[in-house]
């Protein structure tokens, strides 16, 4: 049987990676909290359009991977992809611009909030159906594995999305064909607002389905940045080396609602108390200072991090509004939408 | 009389035909006791309990499945898919097990089931969250199409759907959650297959469906009051059935159709009513028949984008302007 | 962890199960082997339209459930129907009748081999999309559990129907809500020409996933009708005593192809003899004779299944075909095809 | 010059662009070893071997979806879905992701994938196994949707889905799957988006496609031959990119159009092209466009009904003589 690992850094002591490492981390981390917290904002001054998922206490999760990835390994992700596109190296101004329906947003305003995407950075998509990118992802890594390039393909999926269909197609055929990808549930215990327990029959969604595929349970901590780094390497390395797939759950929480006007209401206040304690960012603050970090070097960091989503604000802000003409463009390769002759 | 918005009216729908049968149960994600992701589900929870109103899993393909299983032995479900794009995501047990079984079985199984989903665009979700996809459940032969376009309707063919012993894909217009009419009091119960005439009109006919009928009326005023052309503005309501006897009946009498449609032009519900009036009111045609619809591309996401594809007022008006030249 | 429970008479010593059961069993299974040797025949005699799939080699597993059911137990069977229709009591005539296209036929010509359906019987139905009554399956179930009337839901799947997302909804709805549904997979080590074993991620399909759904692990001899009586009747009990669904694997081999025309050619000798040898009709026969029962006994109840498969042959035949304007009536409950006013 | 038929143009047009193209691949259930299940793909697994011919499980949303991820990195795969009906179990990732990817990216992202599917009736394989989907394709912006009458054809325009850089929808016709042709010598390549005239005529238009071209042609020299009635017969061959411009040319010489459709009636492919002469060639039209098809109904099995179903030469030849009167 599978066993079940399950890591966090404190677990395993304290922390192995170097200093730059972990201020990379660190850095990483509290650049998407401020650029969320920015979005959150924006929205409320009804400048973003439509809807867009936060990842404001899921942090750890894209920064440990972003991190542990290679420059050319791909990453799918899904609606709630702000943080993981800018963990590839993805500019904030286009990623803000995109929430604002700009002509200078990174798909000229046609995708928006949930399907943030930039090949350029091997950031395949975000996908706004739950589990859609589960077996596009297969795909890539297949991909990567028939041109021998070693890449891997890294998707990032939900707890809620353990239960549909999709989830278990990809697994079984990345199981089957040894597939470089490497899946990671960022369990946030809720759905939308149902949370997962009501409607699943394993306590730990992805993990306890691993075995279902031949792969080994994993659980990490998904609010520890150096875990999730650590579980990273070693997934990513194993994937590279041709040893197949792995299935990774992050224990992790919302820090808000499901979207942006919700409330989130029907969390119990106590539950909220307690993950809210455990917030990534306030946390692995305090671990560097015990650490024997300097707040300085930490306090500069912020500052700089503040300063980069200002400007990525005052840049989206200036954009212009796509031209209408831009919407019949680039249903087809031709760079049009002309479906007869 | 009870103000109501179209939201509200749905849950009131909902209510009416659970109060009225115990057998109608609730099925969908968060439906249940976050009420629905739109609020259009709130109180039943409450007023319905926990056994009747269930929140179910991301898992699309066993909540139509589900529904279809218990219609088959003795319940009368209503499955929810939160958005109508996500219907692709069980079209199979929708489109080949749903539709099929009372024929496949020539008659042994019937399947009293209601499939209910927030259909359609305007609200800046982007191209998979945001589409109108009546077309697709009107060319399945098997399935029962309804689109109501205003909260009175809502009620009345929910009653309808419920109550109709056939599968009923209930397309409810997220653009016209919004929208507020007087209920009356008591039992709203109406009766699918019948369009309604939304206003009269002597020199065209426009055919409108569910988002597209307000828009349509108020391009009929515009085209009155300031170019004196007459509009006959005509609500078919449900796809399947499909009251033709009114709309041929109309467009005898002002020899020109239009139709104004929320889904891509491609196969839109229009194409169908344009051909059967090709055929069966040729003769009697003046005019060109012209479909004004949202282009043949997914919806892009960007306000000003979105806005520019879905057909609107003066994208009717001018179109009609320019046909009757 | 979930244990894995192998069940087979011979492993549980002699039969517990007294004379008439076991003839019973006998009976059945005998009935369902001439039926669908006469289905072939009337195949090769260009007789049957269109396409059919045989239980034959699998018959152990329909008869030992029908035996086990409740007459108002439901049944939800694939294309591979024909013995799962047989099993609950429905009259070889009219399926004969509906394989050779007659009005005569259980669906008047309108469905086919691989639809089969007897609501009078409770076997609500043939699916022809793999994995597609799966979730219907828990439907049914659902409806008896809140109609309080105790009836469980029966639904029999291949191998191959593993792999897909139905598989994985159903079970997933089915244990969250406890529902009264049995889930059997036949696996007979084949999809259609492909190995089951090329395509899977676990060895095997459906036991080694029970866990992924908080379920026992069940393997069963699918050739041994005791085997498979006995744990049809202990977990029809479970469910119906309100403790949820059950997944059982059932090992099973097909005696020829997949489908009407297929040779099989693609199977290893081998595995062929060696499956063969575990015929089930033969051996069961072999086993009732070592336990004293006398031929005699035995001979009767062929010659009787024989008859009776004769007579169902010359009604079949003698049927009239259907009449053209029944195309155009029951798509809709007012019995016609209308769509428009 | 060999003759070949349908079924194995299917292969040699494959084979042809494996050959020419190491990034194609092959994949589907059971089309590698068993060489398929109507033996359409038989010979490719020994010649391109297991790496480029791959047998899947039966996980049709993970086989486009797979397709999807490996069109986006550099291959250009070929998916098979088995039946055309099966195209519902895996809606979602075609219709939903693979045609609205290129749009939503605005470009980043191109998707150079073909999925190939057994499409149509006359089989007696019942209403899961027989349908004619090229309607559903077709209403989907962002696919391209194509279905040979020929094994010419077959070849020719499999080599131009697999060279296009759009996702195309390939769908072969079963009930042609035994029609016979000589095929040139040498490379076989088409081009999408380009009509065929089967057969001059004078009086009409009829648009078939697929499996209907065969029985058009028969009807229009029965017509000629037995009535003196000259029908011109067209086959678009590719749905979308759709060529009106031979479609609308023939129809304003012949001023009637009938379309003979294997889809069911409502919102086949015809009510498009019916639609869209309806109003671009309205003034040039002397009779009612008339419409051909299956009827909105499931297709049933047994032999005598389903050849009711589908629309026969003898419907056709009817159909006009009734219309010119
Ligand atoms: C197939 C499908 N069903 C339903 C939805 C609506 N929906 C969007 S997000 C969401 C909840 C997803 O939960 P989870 O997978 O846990 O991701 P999280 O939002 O918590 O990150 C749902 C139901 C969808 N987008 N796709
Ligand atoms: C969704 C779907 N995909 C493919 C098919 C074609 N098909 C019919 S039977 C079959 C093999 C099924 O194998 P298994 O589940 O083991 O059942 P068996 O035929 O062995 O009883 C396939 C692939 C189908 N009917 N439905
Ligand atoms: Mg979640
Ligand atoms: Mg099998």
């Amino acid at each position: 049987m599978a066993r079940t690992e399950t890591a966090t850094s404190e677990a395993t002591g304290r922390s192995g990676l170097d200093e730059s490492t972990r201020l990379a981390l660190f850095r990483s981390i509290v650049e998407m909290r401020y650029f969320e917290e920015r979005a959150h904002r924006l929205f409320l001054d009804n400048l973003v359009k439509g809807t867009s998922h936060l990842s404001l206490g899921q942090e750890a999760i894209a920064a440990g991977f972003g991190l542990a990835m290679r420059p050319d390994d791909y990453t799918f992700a899904t609606y709630r992809g702000h943080a993981h596109t800018l963990a590839r190296g993805v500019p904030m101004g286009p990623v803000l611009g995109e929430l604002l329906g700009r002509k200078t947003g990174l798909l000229h305003g046609k995708g928006g909030s949930m399907h943030l995407t930039s090949v350029e950075h091997n950031m395949m998509g975000s996908y706004a159906i739950v589990g859609a990118h589960m077996p596009v992802a297969a795909g890539a890594a297949w991909s990567a594995q028939v041109r021998g390039t070693e890449q891997v393909a890294v998707c990032f999926v939900g707890d809620g999305t353990t239960n549909i269909g999709n989830f278990h197609e990809s697994l079984n055929l990345a199981a089957v064909w040894k597939l470089p990808v490497v899946y990671v549930c960022e369990n946030n215990l809720y759905m939308e607002y149902t949370p997962i327990s009501k409607v699943t029959s394993v306590p730990n969604p992805a993990a306890d389905r691993a075995s279902a595929y031949g792969l080994e349970s994993l659980i990490v901590d998904g609010n520890d940045p150096e875990a999730v780094y650590e579980m990273a390497l070693e997934r990513l390395a194993r994937a590279r080396a041709g040893e197949g797939p792995s299935l990774i759950e992050a224990k992790t929480y919302r820090k808000g609602g499901h979207s942006r006007a919700d409330p989130a209401k029907y969390r119990p206040e106590e539950e909220v108390k307690e993950w809210l304690a455990r917030d990534p960012v306030d946390n692995y603050r305090k671990r560097l200072l015990e650490s024997g970090i300097d707040e300085a070097t930490l306090v500069e960091i912020e500052k700089e991090s503040l300063a980069k989503v200002d400007e990525a604000d005052a840049e989206a802000r200036a954009g212009p509004l796509p031209d209408v003409s831009s919407m019949e463009t680039n249903v087809w390769s031709d760079g049009g939408s002309a479906w007869r002759r | 009389m009870a103000e109501m918005t179209y939201r509200t009216a749905i849950a009131a729908g909902i209510a009416q035909e659970m109060e009225r049968d115990p057998t109608v149960y609730l099925i969908g994600e968060d439906v249940g006791e976050p009420g629905g992701v739109f609020k259009a589900t709130e109180g039943l929870y409450e007023r319905f309990g926990p056994d009747r109103v269930r929140d179910m899993p991301i898992s699309e393909e066993a909540i139509i499945g589900l529904a279809m299983g218990a219609a088959m032995t003795g319940l009368r479900p209503i499955a929810e898919i939160m958005f109508s794009d996500f219907v692709a995501t069980c079209w199979d047990m929708i489109a080949n097990q749903v539709a099929k079984t009372r024929y496949m079985t020539d008659g042994q199984i019937g399947l009293p089931m209601v499939i209910r989903t927030a259909n359609g665009g305007g609200l800046r979700f982007g191209a998979q969250h945001s589409q109108a996809v009546e077309n697709w459940a009107m060319a399945i032969p098997g399935l029962k199409v309804v689109a109501p376009s205003n909260p009175i309707d809502v009620i009345g063919l929910t009653a309808a759907a419920v109550r109709d012993p056939d599968p009923v894909v209930f397309l409810d217009s997220k653009p016209l959650y919004s929208l507020k009419a007087d209920i009356p009091d008591g039992e709203v119960v109406d009766e699918l297959g019948v369009a309604k005439v939304r206003r009269e009109g002597t020199d065209l006919t426009i055919v409108a469906l569910a988002s597209t009928v307000p828009k349509a009326v108020e391009a009929a005023d515009i085209l009155d009051r300031e170019y004196g052309i007459s509009a006959e503005v005509i609500d078919p309501r449900s796809l399947i059935p499909l009251d033709m006897t009114t709309i041929l009946e109309s467009v005898r009498r002002t020899s020109r159709m239009f139709t104004v449609e929320e889904n891509p032009r491609v196969l839109g519900w229009g194409a169908e009513i344009a051909s059967i009036v090709a055929e069966e009111a040729f003769f009697e045609l003046e005019d060109p028949i012209v479909r004004i619809t949202t282009p043949h591309i997914p919806l892009p996401q960007a306000d000003v984008l979105e806005d520019a594809a879905l057909p609107s007022v003066d994208r009717v008006v001018e179109t009609v302007r320019k046909t009757l030249g």
